[in-house]
């Protein structure tokens, strides 16, 4: 070859490995759809403010594991030497993409550090001021199950659509209305769907001053928006501290499945409200959290893959999930109306059953402005934020039980 | 179909269980922790003071530094 | 079966994974003991301010990991395929505690970063306006060596207690006062006593005002307790930044097996007083430190597992922990005398003595609080930072000669 | 043995674990000088404050990892029971420096996340107000390749010095004078050089103010010197969002090899801009960039072994750095002087060329000073910014030609 | 040597032309923007707001503490 | 046993002996550094910047930003 040959064979070598090369290759069309995808993600995080601290991380990995022949994604592999009883490390190598979802979304551990920050940033004070919105949290989760039982109807009856139990449970799962809750359960039963789901997860809890306000009217009538609640009651910091330890305590008697989510939780709302380890509740609070979000946000991403994600299935994961977030306000806000109906000494406003969604503040804030729109002097934002919190609670023992009874049955 | 409906029926019931049995600790837990361990009328004091082995440290490394520097 | 007869069914299964069910099982009681301990950590360090950026973690572990069938503290596990020369993974298993226990204790990583932050947060400007003071920070280290005698005469003569000279070594490590440093030391030695010997320095080291106080003033006359001493020269900057290398260069020639800890401790301590790497040194003295503190934490607390924990070891290990302090303290008051008989110019008050066990800077301040009892006027404080420091290179020091020694005896 | 000669022998025994003794060993002259080099690293970034965010952890991870028997920089092994499928984890031993490089350098982890950091902390507003400095940071590049075809040529015929085509394209790289990117490239061509290139590339960066100014003034006149640039235009918060994505989307349609570096850098970049993610890109410039930074630095410095790093290899890789730097800044003040008599309308300043080697923001900062040193009231600085960020753009595209070129050709 | 020159000419070429792209591309875009989406007048608003979510937080809890600490 | 007395009495000495070394060298090194690089007068200054190279991407970046905004 003379020279110019040569370079224009590396020219052409070059070629081939261009995203343009690798987007006309079979299945290509696949990766740009993702990639289009991704840069929707961003837009709707950046543009519409939807959950951005997770979409954009997650639109941003789905953007970089999409790419062509980049590996962004790929798996990590331990290269050494193999003697008795040990592996002798030479050398790490995967994307670093993978090496997030490798380590810390497969083990689970990221959802976990995600909900010890949550602890660390919540106030369980209005649940304490009025420990029945409990039940609120309780309601609520029935979006969960109607979920599941569509998903498993789905699977039955719908050709191209593959769901078993296990994914069943990872779909209803989104219904309550926890990112953390969702990704930890999906990555125990269902890692293959875990993507669609993360993503319905966080759209949906962003959607909800969209989804939530017309079931909330719809189903509640003037008067009862108008309902005024008694002011909340002072909570001391003992019982604060005791909460958590209570919560916890009724885990380990009664569901240690759910220990590992709520034991999470718990640990960071006691490093919270103990009043003695304020530096790592305020690590717990930023530098971990944050550290763990975008590593957690690109691992989620990198599962929105061309091929795991482009059929029939997510479209089911996208359709159930926002039934289970519709039932789920519906059954809150029902139960509300029953409670009021049931207790007249202390009158619940309706409206803040949404709230037990979860949703971490949002639902509460949702609840507050549609309340205010009947009766501009009405603050429902602190009686909303007990039934939130319950909500936070409520999914993590359904998840408890889903982790624990369906690889019983499925 | 038979076991979505099972987990469903298993599931909602153990999450009303749980929450309706932690309405019950909760609302004792309270009684209790108000009868027996009320707040003190100044609980500002604890507030101020951070997690005192930072606080020691920072006494000791001020004390000291003051002293150096002087 | 009927529908009914299914329904009763699953309840059963799920009764089957209750912690009721399991503290009911063979063994299930020493769980229920042991998270009846953390719980009692819990009490100690929020109610009692022991130590609580340690045993808040260090609780929460013990609990979290005695919760039947939850498998927190779980080995972790890597999946994946085997080819020659290197483990593709597909995913980690395993629980999220013992994830942190395998990567972060078994390595010696995390004591390592603690050290790095704890160098990061030092002051030696006591110790180089008074270096002599170096030496009661060594005369505190007898603690360490009797508390190894007699953890060796208690696994000869005492049966149903079975230590050897690993064992011996890592007990005796609690009398430096240093968590890290007795982690570290444990988890080369002696893995198996880690949680008991983890739990029995922070406690002591929490105990430190209610243990040295009583020895201080029975070793001491009236007389030495008030005397005043000289106020400490200024130091210059160019000696805090000598001072850390000049002390890892002479471990470098003398003891190499010490350099882990020395070198962590002094990388940490130049880049905050050279002053041109604020930014790391910030990171190391918050973020970083309190990240692995609560990874060290847990992880720590997860070794007190039943089967290990309790059994005569462990009282054994307690009771030496706390021979080793009272000794350590009764040596280092006791040099302070010499010294200050020797060298009239330049007087010492022996209670500075006691805070050669470290436990930095809580000796210190009790040390300062007993002089001030004698005498309203004198400020120990400063004069006690120096023989405190010097207690962590003393512990260090011991800690690199166990290391180097006890593989070689044992 | 009578008790007084088991005394000796043990400390014989000990005697053999010295630094003195390993010293005195075969090769241990070579721990001695790269201990001695790591203090003058430390002296140079302390006293010089040459790079010191790097050069601290990069010089004690030399003197770490060269102590005898210390093992500080050892590899990880993972120590458990292999099953089919799976290894069962009991314990990861390893130095704790080894354990960075392991699992942060050879994966290609710990650049990406600084380059994540530094997107965070770059401002692309004046490249934006003037996009033709894009190309004087392309034009700087030319110092990449120079170097590499040097270092081909004295690996074909310099006896002693061993490059072959993989170590070229690394040793190039330095011209990059972009610190991450030259690691990146480093770890996936050339892992044995990695250390004398991170060491190259950060001290030539740290000499930016030594070594640019002569070679700007001899290829520059005064009048060029002195020539005003139009003030810069004020650029929109959408243009600053879609800079960074249009970026990425044309690396992945033509140059999919650079897209890990320029990923984690728009990534980064658009967490700064977008505005509603300020949490993480707080957590980028901060806790996680520091944390990182302690830890590739650590792990740069443990490749700086005496028998890797003494040798003729070492002194060309050090002699073509420099080469790479000074052609770097002569055509990027070459194109500037040549784009300046191109266009007469806009006229640009060519000192700001030298700005296009990256080694931001120094290399700007220098361009102001040579500047000012001939006109006082022209301050090019914000003008050289451009240039500036668009070098570490431009040398991210050359190492993505060198990934994707370099195993073809190799 | 002959790859060395070769991955120096593909190398400086692929550089310049993908920079030149940028140059077209960015300039552009810059046009477009400028013209579809000019900055409004006041665009302080967005710069005080922290991101959304936080700021919901801390509003929330804010006013949750107010209200308990009365 | 007796291993046990070895570790002790060899400790022990390493101990002191590695102390007393550090009081050494320690006290020499201030008298050297006392009296060839005593402290300047003002040593203010250096404790007000920060790392250098913070301090040099603040002020680009500020001087950018005032710049871009004006
Ligand atoms: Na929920
Ligand atoms: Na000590
Ligand atoms: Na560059």
């Amino acid at each position: 070859m003379t020279f110019g040959q040569t370079i224009s064979a590396s020219f052409r070598e070059l070629w081939l490995t261009t995203g343009i090369f690798g987007f006309l290759q079979e299945g290509g069309w696949g990766n740009v759809v993702m990639i289009v995808v991704g840069f929707g993600l961003l837009y709707l995080a950046i543009n519409k403010e939807f959950e951005p601290l997770l979409l954009v991380p997650i639109g941003m990995g789905a953007i970089l594991s999409n790419i062509p022949f980049a590996e962004i994604a790929a798996h990590s592999s331990l290269h050494g030497e193999f003697v008795q009883g040990a592996l002798h490390l030479h050398e790490v190598s995967g994307g670093f993409i993978g090496m997030f979802y490798d380590f810390g979304v497969t083990s689970g551990l990221f959802p976990l550090l995600i909900f010890m920050g949550v602890g660390a940033m919540t106030d369980f004070g209005p649940l304490l001021a009025n420990p029945k919105t409990l039940l609120l949290g309780a309601s609520a989760q029935f979006g969960i199950f109607i979920a599941l039982l569509g998903a498993v109807a789905l699977g039955e009856y719908v050709p191209g659509i593959t769901f078993n139990l296990y994914d069943a449970a990872s779909i209803g799962i989104i219904g309550g209305a926890d990112g953390p809750t969702a990704i930890f359960v999906a990555s125990r039963l269902s890692k293959d769907l875990l993507g669609a789901i993360a993503v319905a997860a966080y759209s949906y809890m962003a959607l909800v001053p969209i989804i939530q306000p017309p079931i909330m009217r719809a189903l509640t009538t003037k008067e009862e928006r108008q309902i005024k609640m008694e002011q909340l009651r002072h909570v001391t910091k003992t019982e604060k501290i005791i909460f958590p330890l209570s919560v916890l305590g009724a885990c380990i008697l009664l569901l240690p499945s759910a220990t590992p989510l709520l034991g999470a939780l718990m640990f960071g709302n006691l490093a919270k409200e103990c009043g003695v380890t304020d530096r790592l509740s305020d690590t717990m609070q930023n530098a971990l959290i944050n550290i763990v979000t975008i590593m957690l946000g690109l691992a989620v991403g990198s599962k929105m893959q061309a091929e795991q994600f482009l059929n029939l299935n997510t479209l089911g994961i996208l359709a159930l999930g926002l039934v289970a977030f519709c039932i789920g306000t519906a059954t809150g806000v029902l139960l509300a109306k029953l409670m009021n109906k049931m207790s007249k000494k202390h009158p619940i406003n309706p409206l803040i059953g949404s709230a037990g969604v979860s949703a971490v503040p949002m639902a509460a804030r949702v609840a507050n402005k549609v309340g205010l729109e009947e009766n501009p002097n009405n603050y429902l934002l602190m009686h909303a934020m007990g039934p939130n919190v319950a909500g936070v609670i409520g999914s993590a023992v359904a998840a408890g039980v889903l982790l624990a009874l369906v690889p019983v049955l499925g | 179909m038979v076991s979505g409906l099972i987990v469903t029926i298993v599931g909602m019931s153990v999450v009303f269980l749980f929450l309706t049995l932690l309405v019950v600790t909760t609302t004792y837990m309270s009684k209790i922790v108000l009868k027996f361990f009320p707040e003190q009328e100044k609980p500002a004091a604890p507030a101020v003071r951070k997690s005192s082995a930072d606080a020691e440290i920072a006494v000791a490394i001020a004390a000291v530094k003051a002293h150096t520097k002087s």
